[in-house]
């Protein structure tokens, strides 16, 4: 029972971190049609900043929280104005193969600045809480609690503001946004603020229990897309729920099955799903 | 040649085409007219089979091809062009004709590969019935241009032409003279007499009142989906319920 | 300048090149080149495969380089697990290679533009991971070593690089000339049609997943001899050989040398392949180079180095023979016409 | 003059570190080399140029690179930190002439009569034995497999799990996990821990090795580890939280704690211009590449390889100590460097060394 | 107030508008009588900016406006009411109402009056505030898009083919509802199929075929005008 809630506890540990990024990647898609590769990168890059920001300058995980998140973020626009907004009637292969250089750009960089060492992220929470047999280290449910307040402050952002709407409202119908005067390079900029937000903050959520090195956003990007494939491009509830249920498969499917397969679960899983509904969970029949 | 019954389909709530029954006999001109959104597209997306209806039967030549493959029902003789005409840019106009008549040829990718007789008389056949389709639309001269640096009017009578290459016995229409001019529409409207003249039923859908009143031999008017009336050209010019739906009324003139 | 363009473009270029190939060994003194050169013949002849699904048919199918391994590791476990040569392994390989595609390719190919894409994607990522985990049969992450090289004849041996070189550029060879003959073929043409449109093809009487499933198969078929062939030539093969990073690799050479056409995937793995030995120098930096590198390239030239010439060729010389009346022979496609924001471009 | 010298192994994408520290000690020994005018070869003194191509742990753009470092550099010799490149140089590097210089510790490599390849490390196979004798003694006979899955980690499972019950242990979950790609461990430690071993065999990189260890103890595990000799205890202290934390555990001896001369030396001069600690990837290419300089005068030849390879054994036996940080004492006939290893155990939160000729021994 | 030159508009190679030039006077309501496709949508998209003019010159109130950004002129008050509605169908219709004064975010006040005059013009509105716009009819989908257009607190409306889709019921309401507007001091240019419809209502209309301007009269003109009969209202 204990060990069935253990695996629980890392399948909501690893599916709120997935969320995270998928959230980001779908968002992203959402507005621009953009499946951005270089998303996994930008979450690389805000584990290094905050790393850095802790290490070397000594500040404390909060603070380092928030200026990987503001490095990022910057560097996400950045790659809109530089790379996808010139890209944006072009055909998606060559975003894809864009958002590739960028890829490879970022981690040649950082691998320069700060080798390709694997590092270790402290964090102030190392306390371990015990309930049973049931063990549950702090900056898990830091994790899970900074994941889902995050999604949840998202929400409000988009439901609530004007400028959240906007977003949303560019998503559903761009000719429509614009004429209602909504500058269209803002909300792109915007978006991929956010998501860079997303990323780096995942990252310093993540890193504590990780290890931080170039290498380190591969594997996530891959599954952040099974994700947001599984949810449905573009669907914010899709990505979350995504995230939750390939975060549980891999516990659950790594415990009870096979540890050794635990990757090929996920995929295997959306093969599975997409071969039965070839657009996602999440898509609306109809506009 | 292609009888309607109860056809019905529906997006989500909304039924684009709402139990429509109607018959279309062959080797005239047959137009559907109706408000924007009244389902005029989606009847034809129905008959060539590009979806498949919610209710209904659709029977062409005696035989039911209600939910068959849209390629099927190509092979089977059903033409169409599109409400926007989709060529191939990046390619000249006989260029994009020759793959018109692929489904009247056998080639397989063995054919291919030891460059079988086959398919060199297939291919010569395609190109000779590529020029002749551009000739019966009277563009032989522009064969070797770019479809990018032609003009909408020849688009129009491009997409006729591929049409055509399929050597159909049915061609469903939609909007043909949209974005043309009178006398350009004239022209157009010479064309599909000539096409009926060579055994070819047509069927259109057309917004513009002067070409359809001349043309057309039969009219099915439709509405929110529904038929709200069939009948001669003239007919329909004096059907009350289709002058306040969509032709606008008389007493407005005066008004 | 503008008779040089259109010999870039005339088949004179072709035999310009096969004649080049031809000598290259006899005036390269170095056998480094001939190697590197052999091992860009094996990749350009898998970017041909993906050129056709990808190129001409309009389907991104990034599971090719899973492909690539399965035709390399069907070579490997025949000839090294059960003793089978070389050659009958190779043939192995491209029904293997068949067999996978249409499997996959009947699943996946209902799936569209992005779907479609990320679900190849999966699908090369589960190639990768069964490669790995499954040891029984791949040897998991150990790898395969003592690969069987291509049997020779008489004095030919093909574990000396210049034989080899030579038998890769016979494939290469045929691998072009049957692409350029299917482009030109009916069977092309049809692929072009579902490329512009699926409702226009299959108005057109077009069967849209038979049509689409061969493409695919050709495509993964070719994918898999060129793996067959690699992994005659490294003699050594790991998973890692199946990691997605190829197929992009495989993309990108695909985009540089101008998607859907004919000279595009070679002159494009050869560009990008003689780029990466001489970024060598610069070791772990060189993707500082190589990243912007790859952007720029995409935003500044979109169709490739071949595309872009065709174009702008294909279309002053269709408008002079317009003007006499006589035409000359279309440019291949470009670049894939799903443009992906359908509204509001403009602003 | 000139000669140079080729490396090719992974120095971007995942492995680059451990690439990276490969190269390092080849660097270090060819400046000492050149600062102490080269290497001397009939009256001519030769500078030793490291020509380092990436290979991203790939045995083909290994095998590439093997090919660009003979051509075009004419390197008589060739390192490479990996057993899958190891391999694909085997394929031509008896006929195009050139020793391949192997950090792979894979038995393997020098068993398939290849004349012409140097095997650098001992072969993991010898620390196995030992390993478990000690393990058993401290902390019981049941085994739990928890290590990684790349290729190098494979094979010790293969060579690990048999002697383990030859000796009278009994293993009770084999359930390797990787190392490099995995997101979180608790799954697959939680799992091994279900089993109730008294040792857990782990190993990978350092670093990840580390997380391994102290996911473990988080989850209450109470026995001692077995480190597969490419993690270093040291590395693996830092990241699992101090040597407290792997208590009981047994391993190859971290060069900072090693007593041989040669090791303190190389440590220290390590130290000079690294902020990192040597790790013994560094140390044993850094021996690795005076033994090829020293192989180099006494062959009389920067050329021949099969002429320096002869002279080796000559050259063992010269090499100044404080050049030979493991004192590697002998090469067997088929190439497999010898020396007698340290082994080290944690014990009360110190690291005790123990001589692997010892522990057999008794 | 608003006046264009010569203005040409071109989707590629194919050129939709040549060398359009007219006026709209302060306080009129002209009528813009068109085929599909004869270049009613491109003119509006082009001056209320989603498409860059490829020649010619715009200008509001004096002020030269060429190939301003859509957010820009929205700003200066020329607002379109779109073929098609380009609603957002998963929001609800007051969200949808809301972002129609996108561009008075600041002025809540202002923006709440606006709101109380829309859902007073359109009742029906008021008890759908909370569906999702696209859950409904066509003809009440094309409330909400002017509905939207008037948030924007428009000095010149462009309305292409309000009619669109509409049962003749409906339209008729739609043509009252336009006057109103019109007679509230608003300009309006108005593309229309439905020619009866749309010049009992107009003061001026153009008449505009494959993108050039065929021909331009007062209201009694073009309704009495043979031509126009013939073409545009086929009887
Ligand atoms: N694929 C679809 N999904 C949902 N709704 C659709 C789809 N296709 C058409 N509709 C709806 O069905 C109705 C009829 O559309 P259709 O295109 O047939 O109209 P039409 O008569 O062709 O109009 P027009 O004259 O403008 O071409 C419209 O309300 C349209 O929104
Ligand atoms: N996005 C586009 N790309 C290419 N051509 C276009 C595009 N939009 C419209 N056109 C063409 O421009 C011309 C004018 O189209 P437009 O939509 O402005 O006509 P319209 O008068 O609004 O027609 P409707 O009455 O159907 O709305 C038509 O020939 C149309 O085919
Ligand atoms: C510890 C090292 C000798 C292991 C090395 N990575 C190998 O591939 O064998
Ligand atoms: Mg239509
Ligand atoms: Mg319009």
């Amino acid at each position: 029972m204990d060990l069935f809630l253990q695996q629980v506890l890392n399948g909501l540990t690893l599916g709120s971190i997935y969320g995270l990024i998928a959230l980001g990647l779908t968002l992203v898609y959402g507005i621009l049609h953009v499946p951005n590769f270089a998303h996994g990168a930008l979450y690389m890059v805000g584990a290094y900043v905050a790393y850095f920001t802790m290490v070397d300058l000594g500040l404390n995980y909060w603070l380092a929280m928030i200026a990987a998140g503001a490095v990022v973020a910057f560097l996400s626009v950045l790659c809109e104005r530089l790379v996808f907004h010139p890209l944006r009637h072009a055909p998606p292969i060559h975003d894809k193969i864009a958002a590739i250089g960028i890829l490879l750009f970022l981690e040649a960089v950082v691998q320069m600045y700060w080798g390709a060492d694997f590092r270790r992220m402290p964090t102030p929470y190392n306390e371990i809480l015990h309930f049973g047999g049931l063990t549950i280290p702090a900056q898990r449910l830091l994790i899970i609690a900074g994941a889902f307040g995050l999604m949840g402050a998202l929400h409000l952002y988009l439901k609530k503001t004007m400028t959240g709407a906007t977003i949303i409202a560019m998503a559903q119908n761009r000719e429509g946004a614009f004429l209602v005067g909504i500058d269209a390079n803002r909300v792109a900029m915007m978006t991929f603020a956010i998501a860079g937000v997303l990323a780096a903050v995942g990252a310093t959520l993540f890193a504590p229990i990780n290890l931080v090195y170039p290498a380190m956003g591969h594997l996530l990007i891959m599954k952040a897309f099974v994700i947001i494939i599984l949810g449905g491009m573009g669907s914010i509830p899709g990505a979350i729920v995504g995230g939750l249920i390939i975060g549980f498969a891999e516990a659950l499917g790594g415990f009870y099955i096979s540890n050794e397969y635990k990757d090929v679960i996920a995929f295997a899983l959306l093969v599975v799903i997409l071969s039965v509904k070839p657009t996602g969970l999440f898509t609306k029949g109809v506009r | 040649m292609l009888k309607i019954s109860n056809l019905t389909k529906r997006f989500g709530g909304l039924a684009a085409v709402n139990n429509v029954s109607v018959e279309f006999p062959a080797n005239q001109v047959n137009a559907i007219i109706g408000p924007n959104g009244a389902g005029k597209s989606t009847f034809f997306n129905l008959v060539a089979g590009a979806m498949p209806p919610s209710e209904g039967k659709i029977e062409y030549q005696g035989m039911d091809i209600t939910g068959m493959a849209p390629d099927r029902i190509a092979r089977l003789g059903v033409a169409r062009t599109f409400q926007t005409t989709m060529l191939f840019d990046q390619s000249t106009v006989l260029d994009n004709l020759i793959v018109g008549h692929r489904l009247r040829t056998q080639s397989r990718l063995w054919d291919v590969i030891i460059n079988s007789k086959r398919l060199r008389d297939e291919e010569k056949k395609c190109r000779s019935r590529a020029a002749e389709v551009l000739d019966f639309v009277g563009l032989s001269h522009i064969g070797h241009r770019y479809i990018v640096d032609i003009s909408q009017e020849e688009r129009k009578r491009v997409a006729f032409a591929l049409a055509m290459a399929t050597d159909p016995e049915l061609v469903l229409l939609d909007e043909p003279a949209g974005g043309i001019n009178p006398e350009e529409t004239e022209n157009l409207a010479d064309l599909i007499r000539k096409m009926v003249k060579h055994g070819i039923t047509v069927c259109l859908i057309e917004h513009k009142m002067d070409m359809i009143m001349s043309l057309a031999d039969k009219i099915m008017v439709l509405d929110h989906g529904e038929k709200i009336a069939e009948g001669t050209p003239e007919q329909i010019k004096n059907d009350p319920v289709v002058i306040e739906a969509y032709l606008g009324s008389e007493q407005d003139v005066e008004a | 300048m503008d008779r040089l363009m259109n010999f870039f473009v005339s088949p004179v270029l072709k035999w310009a090149l096969l004649v080049l190939a031809v000598v290259f060994p006899l005036i390269s003194d170095n056998e480094y080149h001939i190697y590197v050169m052999a091992t860009a013949f094996i990749w350009a002849i898998a970017v041909y495969g993906m050129n056709i699904i990808t190129g001409y048919c309009g389907q991104l199918n990034l599971a090719h380089g899973g492909f690539f391994a399965i035709g390399a590791y069907v070579v490997a476990i025949l000839t090294v697990d059960h003793e089978w040569a070389f050659w009958p392994a190779f043939i192995a390989a491209g029904l293997a290679g068949a067999i996978f595609g249409f499997l996959v390719g009947v699943v996946s190919l209902r799936l569209k533009e992005h779907y479609f894409a990320i679900f190849t994607l999966c699908v090369g990522f589960i190639i990768y991971l069964l490669l790995e985990k499954w040891e029984e049969l791949t040897h998991g992450s150990l790898g395969i070593i003592n690969i069987a090289p291509p049997e020779g004849f008489g004095l030919v041996d093909f574990t000396e690089t210049v034989p080899f070189y030579y038998l890769v550029l016979a494939f290469l060879v045929l691998s072009v000339w049957l692409v350029s003959r299917l482009s030109r073929s009916l069977l092309g043409r049809t692929f072009l049609a579902i490329r512009i449109s699926d409702d226009l093809a299959q108005s057109l009487g077009i069967n849209l997943m038979r049509n689409k499933v061969l493409a695919f198969v050709l495509s993964t078929v070719y994918a898999a001899s060129a793996g067959a062939l690699y992994a005659g030539v490294v003699r050594f093969i790991g998973p890692a050989e199946a990691d997605v990073v190829h197929t992009f690799d495989m993309i990108t050479y695909l985009l540089v040398g101008g998607i859907g056409t004919l000279m595009g995937p070679l002159l494009g793995t050869l560009a990008i392949t003689w780029l990466t030995q001489m970024l060598q120098s610069l070791e772990e930096y060189r993707m500082i180079i190589f990243g912007p590198m790859l952007v720029i390239l995409v935003i500044f030239f979109p169709r490739g180095i071949v595309g872009g010439f065709l174009t702008w060729r294909g279309r002053r010389l269709a408008n002079k023979a317009s003007q006499q009346g006589q035409g000359g022979e279309s440019p291949t496609p470009s670049t894939p016409n799903a443009d992906k924001q359908e509204a509001g471009n403009n602003a | 003059a000139e000669v140079n010298i080729g490396f090719t192994g992974p120095l971007s994408g995942g492995a680059a570190l451990y690439g990276e520290n490969t190269l390092e000690g080849l660097r270090m020994a060819a400046e000492e080399i050149n600062a102490a005018g080269g290497v001397k070869v009939g009256g001519e003194s030769y500078d030793v140029n490291i020509v380092s191509l990436d290979d991203k742990y790939s045995p083909s753009q290994a095998a590439v690179n093997g090919k660009r470092l003979v051509q075009q550099y004419k390197t008589p010799a060739v390192f490479t930190p990996h057993s899958g490149g190891t391999f694909a140089l085997q394929a031509f590097n008896q006929r195009d002439g050139f020793i391949v210089m192997s950090y792979t510790s894979i038995p393997s490599v020098t068993e398939k009569g290849n004349k012409l390849t140097v095997k650098i490390p001992p072969s993991f196979t010898d620390y196995i034995e030992p390993f478990s004798k000690m393990a058993m003694e401290t902390s019981g006979k049941k085994v739990a497999v928890a290590n990684a899955t790349h290729d190098y980690a494979k094979y010790w499972t293969k060579a690990f799990v048999p002697k383990w019950e030859a000796m009278g242990g009994e293993v009770v979950a084999d359930n390797p996990m990787d190392y490099n790609k995995s997101a979180d461990f608790y799954t697959g430690v939680s799992k091994v821990l279900a089993a109730k071993p008294d040792v857990l065999f782990i190993g990978g990189a350092s670093e990840p090795t580390g997380l391994v260890v102290r996911q473990a103890r988080e989850l209450g595990f109470k026995g001692s580890f077995i480190l597969m000799d490419q993690a270093k205890i040291d590395e693996v202290a830092k990241v699992a939280g101090g040597l407290q934390a792997v208590e009981g555990s047994v391993g190859v001896t971290p060069l900072s704690s090693s007593a041989i001369e040669g090791a303190r030396k190389f440590v220290e001069k390590y130290q000079q211009n690294h902020k990192n600690v040597a790790t013994s990837e560094t140390a044993y290419n850094y021996f690795a590449m005076h033994m090829l300089a020293q192989a180099m005068q006494e062959a009389g030849s920067v050329d021949d390889p099969a002429k320096i390879r002869a002279a080796m054994p000559a050259a063992l036996k010269k090499i100044p100590a404080e050049y030979n940080p493991y004192d590697v004492n002998g090469i067997s006939e088929n190439g497999a460097l010898e020396t007698d290893v340290q082994l080290a155990q944690v014990i009360d939160g110190k690291v005790v060394l123990r001589r692997l000729s010892d522990v057999l021994s008794q | 107030m608003l006046k264009l030159e010569n203005v040409d508009a071109k989707y590629d190679s194919f050129k939709a508008l040549d060398k359009v030039s007219m006026t709209v006077g302060q306080g009129e309501l002209v009528v813009l009588l068109g085929a599909n496709g004869a270049g009613k949508t491109t003119l509006f998209n082009t001056i209320s900016g989603l498409l860059k003019p490829s020649a010619g010159s715009i200008t509001l109130n004096g002020e030269d406006v060429t190939g301003r950004r859509p957010s820009a002129l929205v700003q200066a008050g020329v607002v379109q009411c779109p073929e098609g509605r380009k609603l957002f169908p998963e929001m609800s219709v007051m969200k949808n109402l809301v972002l129609g004064a996108y561009v008075h975010r600041r002025d809540k006040a202002g923006i709440r009056k606006t709101l109380d005059q829309v859902l007073e013009m359109f009742p029906i509105l008021e008890e759908k505030k909370n569906q999702a716009a696209g859950s409904l009819s066509g003809g009440q989908q094309q409330m909400v898009a002017i509905g939207r257009a008037l948030m924007g607190r428009p000095k010149l409306m462009l309305l292409d083919e309000p009619s669109l889709g509409l049962a003749p019921l409906v339209v008729k309401q739609m043509f009252e509802t336009i006057q109103t507007i019109n007679n509230a001091g608003t300009t309006v240019l108005l593309a229309e199929q439905n020619a009866f419809a749309a010049l009992k209502i107009a003061t001026r209309a153009y008449v505009i075929e494959n993108g050039r301007l065929v021909m331009e009269g007062d209201r009694d003109a073009m309704l009495g005008n043979e031509a126009v009969r013939k073409a545009y209202i086929g009887a």
